[in-house]
Protein backbone atom coordinates (compact mmCIF):
# COMPACT_ATOMS: atom_id res chain seq x y z
CA UNK A 1 0.00 0.00 0.00
CA UNK A 2 1.42 3.56 -0.44
CA UNK A 3 2.74 4.96 2.66
CA UNK A 4 4.31 8.21 4.26
CA UNK A 5 5.81 8.81 6.90
CA UNK A 6 8.24 11.52 8.48
CA UNK A 7 10.75 11.36 10.92
CA UNK A 8 13.87 12.02 13.67
CA UNK A 9 15.55 8.00 12.75
CA UNK A 10 18.23 7.33 10.47
CA UNK A 11 16.82 6.13 6.98
CA UNK A 12 17.17 3.08 5.64
CA UNK A 13 16.68 2.34 2.38
CA UNK A 14 16.83 -1.24 1.77
CA UNK A 15 13.98 -1.70 3.85
CA UNK A 16 12.06 0.46 1.70
CA UNK A 17 13.43 -1.29 -1.55
CA UNK A 18 12.25 -5.03 0.48
CA UNK A 19 8.77 -3.57 0.67
CA UNK A 20 7.62 -2.16 -2.47
CA UNK A 21 9.41 -6.07 -4.54
CA UNK A 22 6.32 -8.33 -4.67
CA UNK A 23 6.34 -10.93 -7.53
CA UNK A 24 3.70 -8.78 -9.29
CA UNK A 25 6.79 -6.14 -9.91
CA UNK A 26 9.38 -6.85 -12.15
CA UNK A 27 10.95 -3.16 -11.55
CA UNK A 28 11.85 -1.49 -8.23
CA UNK A 29 13.05 2.21 -8.76
CA UNK A 30 14.06 4.00 -5.57
CA UNK A 31 16.16 7.45 -5.33
CA UNK A 32 17.96 8.83 -2.20
CA UNK A 33 18.23 11.76 -1.33
CA UNK A 34 21.59 13.06 0.50
CA UNK A 35 23.36 15.90 2.08
CA UNK A 36 26.13 17.19 0.04
CA UNK A 37 29.35 18.23 1.14
CA UNK A 38 28.73 21.52 -0.66
CA UNK A 39 26.03 23.39 -2.30
CA UNK A 40 26.27 26.46 -4.30
CA UNK A 41 29.81 26.39 -3.78
CA UNK A 42 29.85 27.02 -0.07
CA UNK A 43 31.61 24.22 1.96
CA UNK A 44 28.26 22.42 4.19
CA UNK A 45 29.30 20.45 7.34
CA UNK A 46 25.53 19.95 7.96
CA UNK A 47 21.23 20.23 7.67
CA UNK A 48 18.82 20.76 10.18
CA UNK A 49 15.52 19.73 8.46
CA UNK A 50 12.30 20.82 10.12
CA UNK A 51 8.71 20.53 9.09
CA UNK A 52 5.49 21.86 9.67
CA UNK A 53 4.96 18.05 10.64
CA UNK A 54 1.41 17.03 10.94
CA UNK A 55 0.41 18.84 7.33
CA UNK A 56 3.79 17.24 6.09
CA UNK A 57 2.57 14.00 6.84
CA UNK A 58 -0.55 14.73 5.02
CA UNK A 59 0.88 16.17 2.06
CA UNK A 60 2.78 13.34 1.35
CA UNK A 61 0.49 11.01 2.24
CA UNK A 62 -1.43 12.65 -0.73
CA UNK A 63 1.42 12.52 -3.31
CA UNK A 64 1.70 8.65 -2.72
CA UNK A 65 -1.80 7.82 -3.12
CA UNK A 66 -2.19 10.20 -6.05
CA UNK A 67 0.88 8.97 -7.93
CA UNK A 68 0.42 5.16 -7.06
CA UNK A 69 -3.27 5.50 -8.32
CA UNK A 70 -1.85 7.24 -11.39
CA UNK A 71 0.57 4.97 -11.95
CA UNK A 72 -1.41 1.84 -11.59
CA UNK A 73 0.64 0.36 -8.53
CA UNK A 74 0.30 0.18 -4.83
CA UNK A 75 3.80 -0.26 -3.64
CA UNK A 76 5.17 3.68 -3.55
CA UNK A 77 6.48 4.47 -0.37
CA UNK A 78 8.62 7.93 0.47
CA UNK A 79 10.14 8.34 3.82
CA UNK A 80 11.10 11.78 4.87
CA UNK A 81 14.14 12.28 8.19
CA UNK A 82 14.54 15.56 9.71
CA UNK A 83 16.66 16.84 12.79
CA UNK A 84 20.19 17.53 11.92
CA UNK A 85 21.60 15.71 9.25
CA UNK A 86 25.44 15.22 8.57
CA UNK A 87 26.71 15.30 4.96
CA UNK A 88 26.37 11.74 3.45
CA UNK A 89 23.01 11.08 5.11
CA UNK A 90 19.83 10.47 3.46
CA UNK A 91 17.36 12.88 4.30
CA UNK A 92 14.83 11.38 1.53
CA UNK A 93 14.19 8.06 0.27
CA UNK A 94 11.09 7.14 -2.52
CA UNK A 95 10.65 3.29 -3.20
CA UNK A 96 8.17 2.11 -6.24
CA UNK A 97 7.70 -1.63 -7.51
CA UNK A 98 5.63 -1.42 -10.46
CA UNK A 99 5.31 -4.52 -13.49
CA UNK A 100 7.42 -2.26 -15.89
CA UNK A 101 10.27 -0.13 -15.59
CA UNK A 102 8.91 2.75 -17.25
CA UNK A 103 6.36 2.93 -15.12
CA UNK A 104 8.77 2.68 -11.89
CA UNK A 105 10.78 5.06 -13.21
CA UNK A 106 8.10 7.89 -13.74
CA UNK A 107 6.15 6.96 -10.53
CA UNK A 108 9.35 7.33 -8.14
CA UNK A 109 10.21 10.66 -9.83
CA UNK A 110 6.91 12.32 -9.86
CA UNK A 111 7.19 11.86 -5.95
CA UNK A 112 10.03 13.42 -5.38
CA UNK A 113 9.22 15.94 -7.84
CA UNK A 114 5.80 16.52 -5.87
CA UNK A 115 7.60 16.60 -3.00
CA UNK A 116 10.04 19.09 -3.61
CA UNK A 117 7.45 21.38 -4.40
CA UNK A 118 4.85 20.95 -2.74
CA UNK A 119 5.54 19.41 0.96
CA UNK A 120 6.37 22.08 3.98
CA UNK A 121 9.63 20.94 5.13
CA UNK A 122 12.26 23.20 5.31
CA UNK A 123 15.99 23.33 5.59
CA UNK A 124 18.75 25.44 7.65
CA UNK A 125 22.32 24.57 5.72
CA UNK A 126 24.99 25.06 8.36
CA UNK A 127 28.71 26.46 6.73
CA UNK A 128 32.25 25.47 7.36
CA UNK A 129 32.37 29.56 8.76
CA UNK A 130 29.94 28.74 11.29
CA UNK A 131 27.37 30.71 9.55
CA UNK A 132 23.77 29.46 8.70
CA UNK A 133 21.15 30.16 6.39
CA UNK A 134 17.56 28.82 5.50
CA UNK A 135 17.28 27.78 1.70
CA UNK A 136 14.58 26.31 -0.28
CA UNK A 137 14.02 24.32 -3.49
CA UNK A 138 13.19 27.74 -5.68
CA UNK A 139 16.83 28.46 -5.03
CA UNK A 140 18.29 25.73 -7.69
CA UNK B 1 -12.57 35.96 16.73
CA UNK B 2 -9.17 35.19 17.79
CA UNK B 3 -7.01 32.91 15.28
CA UNK B 4 -4.26 30.85 15.91
CA UNK B 5 -1.73 30.85 13.26
CA UNK B 6 1.35 28.30 12.94
CA UNK B 7 4.76 29.95 11.18
CA UNK B 8 8.12 28.31 10.18
CA UNK B 9 11.58 28.62 9.81
CA UNK B 10 12.72 32.40 8.71
CA UNK B 11 9.05 33.21 9.87
CA UNK B 12 9.18 32.23 12.80
CA UNK B 13 12.77 33.27 13.32
CA UNK B 14 11.18 36.88 12.00
CA UNK B 15 8.53 36.96 14.09
CA UNK B 16 9.99 35.14 17.83
CA UNK B 17 7.58 32.34 17.93
CA UNK B 18 6.44 28.86 16.10
CA UNK B 19 2.95 30.26 16.26
CA UNK B 20 1.00 33.38 17.12
CA UNK B 21 -2.67 34.71 17.69
CA UNK B 22 -4.66 37.60 15.66
CA UNK B 23 -7.88 38.87 15.93
CA UNK B 24 -10.22 39.41 13.46
CA UNK B 25 -13.50 40.15 12.86
CA UNK B 26 -15.99 37.43 12.01
CA UNK B 27 -16.51 36.48 8.50
CA UNK B 28 -12.61 37.42 7.76
CA UNK B 29 -10.40 35.71 5.11
CA UNK B 30 -6.93 34.10 5.63
CA UNK B 31 -5.76 37.53 3.83
CA UNK B 32 -7.57 39.21 6.75
CA UNK B 33 -5.45 36.83 8.74
CA UNK B 34 -2.08 37.55 7.37
CA UNK B 35 -2.56 41.34 7.11
CA UNK B 36 -2.58 40.99 11.53
CA UNK B 37 0.00 38.63 10.98
CA UNK B 38 2.38 41.07 9.41
CA UNK B 39 1.69 43.91 11.04
CA UNK B 40 3.14 42.01 13.66
CA UNK B 41 6.80 42.71 15.19
CA UNK B 42 9.30 41.37 12.30
CA UNK B 43 5.66 40.48 10.25
CA UNK B 44 6.67 42.58 7.09
CA UNK B 45 9.79 39.74 6.86
CA UNK B 46 6.86 37.61 5.79
CA UNK B 47 6.12 38.78 1.95
CA UNK B 48 3.03 39.97 0.85
CA UNK B 49 1.90 36.54 -0.73
CA UNK B 50 3.17 33.54 1.19
CA UNK B 51 2.29 29.84 0.49
CA UNK B 52 -0.44 29.87 3.42
CA UNK B 53 -2.77 26.24 4.48
CA UNK B 54 -6.11 25.89 6.17
CA UNK B 55 -6.79 23.07 8.12
CA UNK B 56 -3.14 21.28 6.87
CA UNK B 57 -4.26 22.06 3.57
CA UNK B 58 -2.54 24.43 0.94
CA UNK B 59 -5.10 27.62 1.17
CA UNK B 60 -5.75 30.90 -1.05
CA UNK B 61 -6.03 34.01 0.24
CA UNK B 62 -9.74 34.39 -0.15
CA UNK B 63 -10.55 31.31 1.56
CA UNK B 64 -13.09 32.10 4.65
CA UNK B 65 -11.71 31.76 8.39
CA UNK B 66 -13.23 30.41 11.91
CA UNK B 67 -12.36 30.45 15.14
CA UNK B 68 -11.06 26.98 15.32
CA UNK B 69 -9.33 26.96 12.15
CA UNK B 70 -5.35 25.80 12.01
CA UNK B 71 -3.99 28.71 9.91
CA UNK B 72 -0.25 28.49 8.83
CA UNK B 73 2.20 30.66 7.24
CA UNK B 74 4.58 28.83 5.14
CA UNK B 75 8.33 29.73 3.74
CA UNK B 76 9.72 28.64 0.53
CA UNK B 77 9.66 24.42 0.82
CA UNK B 78 13.15 22.86 0.62
CA UNK B 79 12.43 18.86 1.01
CA UNK B 80 14.25 16.42 -0.35
CA UNK C 1 34.42 4.59 -10.45
CA UNK C 2 32.32 2.94 -12.87
CA UNK C 3 31.77 -0.63 -12.65
CA UNK C 4 30.36 -4.12 -14.14
CA UNK C 5 29.84 -7.55 -12.87
CA UNK C 6 28.34 -10.59 -13.62
CA UNK C 7 27.65 -13.51 -11.77
CA UNK C 8 25.73 -16.17 -10.02
CA UNK C 9 25.94 -14.64 -6.37
CA UNK C 10 22.84 -13.31 -5.31
CA UNK C 11 22.43 -9.37 -5.65
CA UNK C 12 22.86 -7.09 -3.13
CA UNK C 13 21.12 -3.88 -4.03
CA UNK C 14 22.15 -1.85 -0.73
CA UNK C 15 25.91 -2.63 -1.12
CA UNK C 16 25.21 -0.80 -4.28
CA UNK C 17 23.99 1.96 -3.21
CA UNK C 18 26.41 2.56 -0.44
CA UNK C 19 29.07 1.83 -3.42
CA UNK C 20 27.57 5.53 -5.03
CA UNK C 21 26.95 7.69 -2.02
CA UNK C 22 29.61 10.42 -1.29
CA UNK C 23 29.89 13.26 0.01
CA UNK C 24 30.14 14.41 -3.43
CA UNK C 25 26.83 13.66 -4.02
CA UNK C 26 22.67 14.86 -3.55
CA UNK C 27 21.41 11.89 -5.44
CA UNK C 28 21.49 8.27 -5.83
CA UNK C 29 19.08 6.63 -7.79
CA UNK C 30 18.68 2.77 -8.14
CA UNK C 31 17.03 0.18 -10.67
CA UNK C 32 16.39 -3.50 -9.43
CA UNK C 33 15.00 -5.53 -11.95
CA UNK C 34 12.99 -8.32 -10.77
CA UNK C 35 11.45 -12.06 -11.66
CA UNK C 36 7.95 -11.44 -12.20
CA UNK C 37 5.58 -13.59 -11.02
CA UNK C 38 4.05 -13.76 -14.37
CA UNK C 39 4.90 -12.67 -18.11
CA UNK C 40 2.35 -11.57 -21.09
CA UNK C 41 -0.09 -13.64 -19.05
CA UNK C 42 1.58 -17.19 -18.48
CA UNK C 43 2.34 -17.99 -14.65
CA UNK C 44 6.32 -18.18 -14.13
CA UNK C 45 7.92 -20.54 -11.78
CA UNK C 46 11.15 -19.01 -12.19
CA UNK C 47 14.17 -18.23 -15.09
CA UNK C 48 17.65 -19.46 -16.37
CA UNK C 49 19.38 -16.15 -17.24
CA UNK C 50 22.44 -17.17 -19.21
CA UNK C 51 25.32 -14.84 -21.46
CA UNK C 52 27.77 -14.36 -23.30
CA UNK C 53 29.77 -14.43 -20.41
CA UNK C 54 33.56 -12.60 -21.47
CA UNK C 55 31.42 -10.22 -23.84
CA UNK C 56 28.50 -9.71 -21.86
CA UNK C 57 31.10 -8.16 -18.63
CA UNK C 58 33.26 -5.92 -21.93
CA UNK C 59 29.84 -4.40 -23.21
CA UNK C 60 28.29 -3.76 -19.77
CA UNK C 61 31.72 -2.14 -18.59
CA UNK C 62 31.51 0.11 -21.82
CA UNK C 63 28.05 0.81 -21.00
CA UNK C 64 28.83 2.39 -17.52
CA UNK C 65 31.71 3.64 -18.20
CA UNK C 66 30.16 5.79 -21.23
CA UNK C 67 27.28 6.78 -19.67
CA UNK C 68 29.47 7.87 -16.63
CA UNK C 69 31.12 10.37 -18.92
CA UNK C 70 28.53 11.35 -20.27
CA UNK C 71 26.62 12.02 -17.26
CA UNK C 72 29.66 13.55 -15.63
CA UNK C 73 29.97 11.10 -12.49
CA UNK C 74 32.13 8.62 -11.79
CA UNK C 75 29.29 6.63 -9.68
CA UNK C 76 27.40 4.14 -12.23
CA UNK C 77 27.84 0.98 -11.20
CA UNK C 78 25.56 -1.85 -12.47
CA UNK C 79 25.59 -5.56 -11.82
CA UNK C 80 23.85 -8.30 -13.60
CA UNK C 81 23.00 -11.99 -12.51
CA UNK C 82 22.96 -15.02 -14.18
CA UNK C 83 22.02 -18.74 -13.37
CA UNK C 84 18.51 -20.03 -11.94
CA UNK C 85 16.01 -17.03 -10.30
CA UNK C 86 13.12 -17.78 -7.91
CA UNK C 87 10.24 -15.24 -8.53
CA UNK C 88 10.68 -12.05 -6.62
CA UNK C 89 14.84 -12.16 -6.89
CA UNK C 90 16.91 -9.64 -8.47
CA UNK C 91 18.23 -9.95 -12.19
CA UNK C 92 19.75 -6.63 -12.31
CA UNK C 93 20.83 -3.80 -10.10
CA UNK C 94 22.01 -0.48 -11.42
CA UNK C 95 23.18 2.41 -9.06
CA UNK C 96 24.16 6.00 -9.95
CA UNK C 97 25.25 8.83 -7.29
CA UNK C 98 25.75 12.28 -8.91
CA UNK C 99 25.06 15.51 -7.24
CA UNK C 100 22.09 16.56 -9.01
CA UNK C 101 18.52 14.32 -9.04
CA UNK C 102 18.15 15.04 -13.04
CA UNK C 103 21.63 13.38 -13.70
CA UNK C 104 21.26 9.96 -11.15
CA UNK C 105 18.11 9.52 -13.19
CA UNK C 106 19.08 9.72 -16.64
CA UNK C 107 22.06 8.14 -16.22
CA UNK C 108 20.39 5.34 -14.50
CA UNK C 109 18.27 4.74 -17.38
CA UNK C 110 20.76 4.75 -19.52
CA UNK C 111 21.93 2.42 -18.41
CA UNK C 112 19.57 -0.23 -17.82
CA UNK C 113 17.60 0.71 -21.38
CA UNK C 114 21.71 0.24 -22.56
CA UNK C 115 21.71 -3.34 -20.77
CA UNK C 116 18.46 -4.28 -22.56
CA UNK C 117 19.41 -3.21 -25.80
CA UNK C 118 22.91 -4.74 -26.21
CA UNK C 119 24.41 -6.55 -23.46
CA UNK C 120 24.57 -10.63 -24.87
CA UNK C 121 22.27 -12.29 -21.97
CA UNK C 122 19.65 -14.71 -22.45
CA UNK C 123 16.90 -16.31 -20.48
CA UNK C 124 14.68 -18.88 -20.86
CA UNK C 125 11.37 -18.60 -18.30
CA UNK C 126 10.11 -21.72 -17.17
CA UNK C 127 6.07 -22.21 -16.72
CA UNK C 128 4.46 -23.89 -14.41
CA UNK C 129 2.85 -26.39 -16.74
CA UNK C 130 6.68 -27.85 -16.55
CA UNK C 131 7.31 -25.72 -20.46
CA UNK C 132 10.49 -23.46 -20.87
CA UNK C 133 11.03 -20.39 -23.48
CA UNK C 134 13.56 -18.77 -24.96
CA UNK C 135 12.67 -14.61 -24.64
CA UNK C 136 13.92 -11.36 -25.47
CA UNK C 137 13.90 -8.31 -24.75
CA UNK C 138 12.06 -7.20 -28.39
CA UNK C 139 9.29 -9.19 -27.65
CA UNK C 140 8.04 -6.62 -24.96
CA UNK D 1 41.21 -21.57 -42.44
CA UNK D 2 39.51 -22.85 -40.01
CA UNK D 3 37.03 -20.37 -37.90
CA UNK D 4 35.68 -21.23 -33.91
CA UNK D 5 31.95 -19.61 -33.84
CA UNK D 6 30.47 -19.07 -30.14
CA UNK D 7 26.83 -19.62 -30.45
CA UNK D 8 24.07 -19.33 -27.45
CA UNK D 9 20.57 -19.97 -26.02
CA UNK D 10 18.47 -21.14 -28.91
CA UNK D 11 20.95 -20.92 -31.54
CA UNK D 12 23.07 -23.31 -29.29
CA UNK D 13 20.30 -25.51 -28.98
CA UNK D 14 19.35 -25.29 -32.66
CA UNK D 15 23.01 -26.52 -33.44
CA UNK D 16 23.61 -28.80 -30.42
CA UNK D 17 26.40 -27.30 -29.60
CA UNK D 18 28.26 -24.04 -27.39
CA UNK D 19 30.61 -23.96 -30.19
CA UNK D 20 31.02 -25.19 -33.78
CA UNK D 21 34.32 -24.74 -36.28
CA UNK D 22 33.59 -23.86 -39.65
CA UNK D 23 36.36 -24.02 -42.73
CA UNK D 24 36.40 -20.35 -44.58
CA UNK D 25 38.95 -19.31 -47.50
CA UNK D 26 40.96 -17.07 -46.35
CA UNK D 27 40.23 -13.20 -46.91
CA UNK D 28 36.73 -14.39 -45.68
CA UNK D 29 34.33 -11.91 -44.46
CA UNK D 30 31.73 -12.76 -41.24
CA UNK D 31 29.10 -13.02 -43.87
CA UNK D 32 30.91 -16.20 -45.26
CA UNK D 33 31.75 -17.60 -41.83
CA UNK D 34 27.71 -17.09 -41.41
CA UNK D 35 26.80 -18.95 -44.35
CA UNK D 36 28.86 -21.96 -43.26
CA UNK D 37 26.97 -22.16 -39.78
CA UNK D 38 23.74 -22.05 -41.22
CA UNK D 39 24.84 -24.72 -43.60
CA UNK D 40 25.01 -27.07 -40.82
CA UNK D 41 22.18 -29.43 -39.29
CA UNK D 42 20.17 -27.03 -37.46
CA UNK D 43 21.52 -23.94 -39.00
CA UNK D 44 18.73 -22.50 -40.90
CA UNK D 45 16.88 -21.76 -37.39
CA UNK D 46 19.53 -18.98 -37.36
CA UNK D 47 17.57 -16.12 -39.21
CA UNK D 48 19.57 -14.74 -42.16
CA UNK D 49 21.40 -11.74 -40.44
CA UNK D 50 21.61 -11.99 -36.66
CA UNK D 51 23.40 -10.16 -33.96
CA UNK D 52 27.43 -11.21 -34.80
CA UNK D 53 30.40 -10.20 -32.60
CA UNK D 54 34.39 -10.30 -33.44
CA UNK D 55 36.09 -10.76 -30.21
CA UNK D 56 33.58 -9.58 -28.22
CA UNK D 57 32.41 -6.77 -29.96
CA UNK D 58 29.38 -6.62 -32.18
CA UNK D 59 30.34 -6.65 -35.72
CA UNK D 60 28.89 -6.09 -39.32
CA UNK D 61 28.37 -8.93 -41.84
CA UNK D 62 31.27 -7.51 -44.00
CA UNK D 63 33.73 -7.38 -41.20
CA UNK D 64 36.58 -9.58 -41.80
CA UNK D 65 38.08 -12.18 -40.32
CA UNK D 66 40.87 -13.98 -39.50
CA UNK D 67 41.77 -17.59 -38.16
CA UNK D 68 43.35 -16.25 -34.21
CA UNK D 69 39.47 -14.59 -34.14
CA UNK D 70 36.37 -15.25 -31.85
CA UNK D 71 33.10 -15.30 -33.59
CA UNK D 72 29.83 -15.29 -31.77
CA UNK D 73 26.30 -15.50 -33.27
CA UNK D 74 24.02 -13.83 -30.92
CA UNK D 75 20.36 -14.06 -30.18
CA UNK D 76 18.34 -11.47 -29.28
CA UNK D 77 19.59 -10.15 -26.28
CA UNK D 78 17.04 -10.80 -22.99
CA UNK D 79 19.14 -8.65 -20.19
CA UNK D 80 17.89 -7.00 -17.50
Amino acid sequence: MPRAALGLAPLDPARLLAEVTRPANGAEALFVGTVREQNTGRPVTGIDYSAYDAMALAELSRIVEAVAAEHGTPDVVCEHRVGTLAVGEASVVVAVGHPRRDGAFAACRAVIEALKARVPIFKQEHYVDGTREWVHNGQR
Amino acid sequence: MTVTVLVFAAYAEALGAPEVSVTVPAGSTIADVLAEVRALPGGTRIPEVPLLARNQRYAALSDPVEAADEIAVIPPVAGG
